[in-house]
């Protein structure tokens, strides 16, 4: 195995323990060592190692708890696993759908860092196969005295839009609410709803042994490449001070390759084996995932990835999160007819590698091979870590809270709806166009958005909803209350509910007491999922949501669904002519 | 009153989409030679100041909390005097 | 009737147009690439909304020098009515088929809204079946449709009957309230707000459809 | 090598909302000695053509062209030969 000269050695890694840094712990440095490879990795295969264990890629401290969502149901064509889930809503068709947070980029570099979020999850749900036909947004932010949060509201809400009325996806609907616990710690959930025809599901697979692995989209930089995971010996001070990991979103690039995926999904579905995007660790989680679910082995040479900037390292190219690519797999021998067609799209396309029938995953540069280590390591091997998990102390008092009667009902409204959580969002989405692809029916403002599906009678309704505080206060029971809000909204608009994608956001899962609130809640979304019939598809969790050791509320965002099977049945908010009878239902 | 000429640029590690677009037009409109294009906001902006000393403070201040991402971007600028009308 | 969809690299409102002109209008459309070069066989050419070219630079800049843009002139030299809608009035005023310049919105917000419009001139291809003044609501999504044009060319707009509709409470700070003008031959049409939104009732309106029919209108007299 | 420094800016008599709207956020962040404030985009154009006429002939026809819109704005531009690397 190589390294390169100015990398530590496997035995310098060994010893001064970098990967420590880089959240890979000591425990799972020894298994990896000892166990899954038989030798010290090197600092390219280490750094691998790091990203791909990591919560964000393997969901390591989520997925014992994530097990206990509800995915069955009879509409599920794919649930939780691929780029997005994916259900039945009849005439051979499907809705595709998932949501994920960008909560630490947005507050990082707030319009970019909320571009690149929508970016990514359009990427999910074309790669697919399905054409992305709304976004919706769920955002939480501290309260608007403090100036820096109407800087984030801003900035966010603008870069939403950028990158989403650019790109030509109407955003139909989303949240927004206010409240202390997230300051410093905004929110920045988006979700993406896609139509397709069930015949061009794709999934990210990388198989037949001796094809090919094509590279498309943008050229790789050294966007959002933690800044903790550069050793200090491979950037001099001065460039250090002057360079930037900020991830850069291309609307229009993204545009270009939507359209260019979806043609090659379309007409040349035979030659396509497999289609995943670059997302969270980028080429390497794409590769490594595509090559685990076929079961087979990849092998790539980093030299041919198109590179935006000079002398960039295996891992480097491996983790970049440049924004706008996405990884094939093509049948050997007709990669032309693909490279032709992003071609025309003007898009940088190159066969990086190909599937191999030994299961290792294998990178060279110049020349030499940098990484050799099974593919099952990186992905499949990951060992799950069930948190310690304690119910809060704060819950022993909910119950003792007092509530003061009121006293000036007028008075109390007026204050309610001066509210920033409560009063109107029309100043947010009216920068979004809710109506680009013209089949929006209901438009931002009232209960559930809904887009007809353009030549059949059917529309979907979608929402997002979460009411925080409900969780805080009783993770179990304000989790339900989180899905049937979703449902209620859904219901309000004429449809019924089938199925929902969550973003959970919480603190740390090393904090026994956000372990709880994250189960409890998962059990809670679970009970009702069941009850209204709605599985979870897919899903996105962020953990470590929290500022000088105070988490945010637990978030458990709920994106939901529903068909309404005839347009006819689009029921709307407001109030249509006076005298009509107004009723009250429930209790 | 004093002139400040103020260039915001990206910072080199940065995308920029803008200016790619930019160089493929110029490609296509056959401007074959045009090897690299760089783009950037430019301002000028008069201070009703008594020194330069001042008027340098203020423009620092504004690049600083205004006109330039100090995530992405980096500022310089000039400041002269200008003759009294 | 034939219509053409001229589809640029970013744009998004191709396919939104196509299908007011197959399903709202019940004619014929073709989607053509921003490669054509030959526009002649079609009765009426389209200009979509979306954001050409990532609208880089300055919305419409780049799309100027698509090579389908000579056959777009060439098209409109013809007499034949050219309609460019939001990114499509801005390219048309960067080609220079019709005057002015859309700047940023005078709040530098983008707006998504239904918009109450008036109908200035019911003289035209565009706008034959509106009564004269008629008042409307077609939607707007746009950053930059705040209409510019200097006096002389305000005076000579007016003068020729040029402003086809404004707006009836400026959303973005336009000249003289202008949503929409054509050339001075009055067969190039260029508006912000969005007809082809407004074509079916699901969508909240059908006020958009009218353009169409217009256009229908302006062909069955020259046949 | 040549690198040509190039400023668009709007004409004088175009109102510029983005620059009225720097010009209150400033105001808003009591910069208030600003009276005023233009912006523009500038461009650093790398060509590689054997002479400095041909440098310029070519930026001024890609400002002509592309860069500036001559309906409100205004180029200039400084050509300067690159040191060879
Ligand atoms: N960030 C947002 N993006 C788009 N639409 C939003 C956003 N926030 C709120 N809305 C829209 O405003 C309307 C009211 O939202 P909200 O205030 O959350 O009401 P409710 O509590 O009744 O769901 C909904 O139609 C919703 O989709």
């Amino acid at each position: 195995m190589q390294q390169l000269k100015s990398e530590p050695t496997p035995e310098e890694i060994r010893d001064q323990k970098p990967y420590e840094a880089w959240g890979l712990s000591q425990r799972e440095y020894d298994y990896i060592s000892q166990k899954l490879i038989g030798r010290l990795p090197n600092y390219t295969e280490t750094g691998l190692f790091a990203v791909m264990w990591s919560e964000h890629c393997s969901y390591k401290n989520s997925k014992p708890i994530l097990r206990k969502f509800w995915n069955d149901g009879s509409r599920v064509i794919q649930g939780p696993g691929e780029g997005a889930g994916v259900l039945d809503i009849g005439d051979g068709q499907a809705v595709v759908f998932k949501a994920e947070s960008h909560n630490h980029p947005s507050f990082v570099e707030p319009f970019e860092g909320a571009a690149t979020g929508v970016g990514g999850i359009i990427r999910d749900i074309f790669s697919m196969g399905a054409k992305p036909i709304a976004s919706l947004d769920s955002l939480r932010f501290g309260e608007l005295d403090n100036p820096k949060n109407r800087y984030l509201l801003t900035e966010i809400v603008a870069g939403i839009a950028a990158y989403g009325n650019c790109i030509g996806i109407p955003t139909v609907g989303g949240e927004i609410s206010f409240d202390s616990v997230y300051d410093g710690n905004p929110l920045v959930n988006v979700m993406c709803v896609g139509l397709m025809d069930q015949a061009d599901l794709k999934r990210g697979r990388a198989s037949g042994t001796g094809n090919s692995i094509i590279y498309v989209g943008a050229k790789t930089g050294r966007d959002g490449i933690h800044g903790a995971t550069f050793a200090s010996n491979e950037f001099s001070e001065e460039k250090e001070a002057n360079r930037s990991a900020v991830q850069v979103g291309d609307p229009f690039m993204e545009k270009l390759l939507t359209d260019a995926c979806l043609e090659i999904i379309h007409d040349h579905a035979d030659i396509l084996m497999g289609i995943q995007d670059m997302g969270a660790a980028g080429l390497v989680s794409s590769s490594a995932e595509m090559a685990s679910k076929a079961k087979s082995g990849v092998t790539m040479d980093l030299d041919l990835v198109p590179q935006r900037e000079p002398g960039m390292s295996a891992y480097e190219i491996m983790l970049s999160e440049s924004q706008e690519r996405m990884l094939l797999c093509v049948k050997k021998g007709q990669e032309q007819t693909v490279l032709d067609i992003f071609a025309r799209y003007d898009l940088d396309a190159v066969v990086v590698g190909s599937v191999t029938d030994d299961r290792q995953y294998r990178l060279y540069q110049h020349g030499q091979l940098v990484t050799d280590v099974p593919v099952t390591s990186l992905v499949d091997d990951v060992v799950e870590q069930e948190q310690p998990s304690a119910k809060p102390a704060r819950l022993a008092h909910v119950k003792s809270v007092e509530t003061t009667p009121i006293k000036d009902p007028a008075a109390t409204l007026k204050k309610l709806l001066g509210q920033p959580t409560i009063a109107s969002k029309q100043s947010v989405f009216k920068q979004y166009d809710s109506q680009v692809q013209a089949n929006t029916a209901v438009t931002p403002g009232s209960d559930a958005a809904v887009v007809r599906v353009r030549h059949t009678k059917k529309a979907l309704a979608m929402t997002t909803d979460c009411n925080a505080r409900y969780i805080y206060l009783d993770p179990f029971v304000g989790g339900q209350i989180a899905v049937s809000e979703a449902a209620r909204n859904i219901v309000a608009s004429g449809g019924i509910p089938i199925g929902i994608t969550d973003c959970l956001n919480f603190g740390s899962p090393n904090d026994p007491e956000s372990y709880w609130e994250l189960d409890q809640s998962v059990q809670g979304i679970a009970l009702a999922c069941e009850r209204f019939d709605t599985p979870v598809i897919s899903g996105n969790v962020s953990m470590y949501n929290e500022t000088d050791g105070h988490s945010i509320y637990p978030t458990p965002m709920i994106g939901m669904v529903g068909l309404i099977e005839d347009t006819a049945y689009i029921t709307t908010q407001s109030f249509k002519s006076a005298g009509d009878a107004v009723y009250l239902i429930g209790n | 009153m004093f002139l400040a000429q103020v260039h915001v640029t990206y910072k080199p590690s940065i995308l920029d989409p803008q200016a790619e677009a930019i160089k493929n037009a110029m490609h296509r409109l056959e401007f074959n030679q045009v090897t690299a294009v760089q783009q950037g906001k430019y301002f000028e902006i008069t201070l009703d100041v008594p020194t330069v000393q001042q008027a340098e403070k203020q423009i620092d201040a504004i690049c600083d909390q205004l006109l330039a991402n100090p995530n992405m971007e980096t500022y310089r600028y000039q400041v002269k005097e200008l003759a009294n009308q | 009737m034939k219509f053409a969809v001229v589809s640029f690299p970013g744009s998004n409102c191709d396919e939104d147009l196509y299908y007011a002109i197959t399903d709202g209008l019940h004619e014929a459309a073709t989607v053509v690439p921003h490669t054509t070069t030959d526009l002649s066989d079609f009765d009426v050419v389209l200009i979509p909304g979306g954001f050409s070219y990532g609208d880089y630079l300055r919305s419409g800049a780049i799309a100027k020098f698509a090579p389908v843009m000579p056959a777009v002139k060439d098209f409109a030299n013809t007499g034949k009515p050219v309609l460019g809608i939001c990114n499509g009035f801005q390219i048309l005023t960067e080609a220079g088929l019709l005057p002015g310049t859309l700047q940023h919105n005078q709040q530098m917000q983008f707006i998504c809204e239904p918009e109450p419009l008036q109908v200035e001139n019911n003289q035209t291809m565009f706008t034959s079946a509106f009564q004269d003044q008629q008042r409307i609501t077609l939607p707007i999504a746009h950053g930059e449709g705040n209409y510019y044009c200097d006096e002389a060319t305000l005076a000579s707009l007016r003068e020729n009957h040029q402003i086809a509709f404004t707006y009836r409470r400026n959303p973005n700070g336009s000249v003289s309230d202008i949503a929409g003008i054509t050339n001075q031959a009055g067969n190039v049409l260029g508006m912000m707000p969005h007809p082809e939104r407004a074509v079916e009732d699901i969508q909240g309106g059908t006020d958009g459809l009218l353009v169409f029919k217009s256009l229908v209108q302006a062909h069955l007299r020259t046949v």
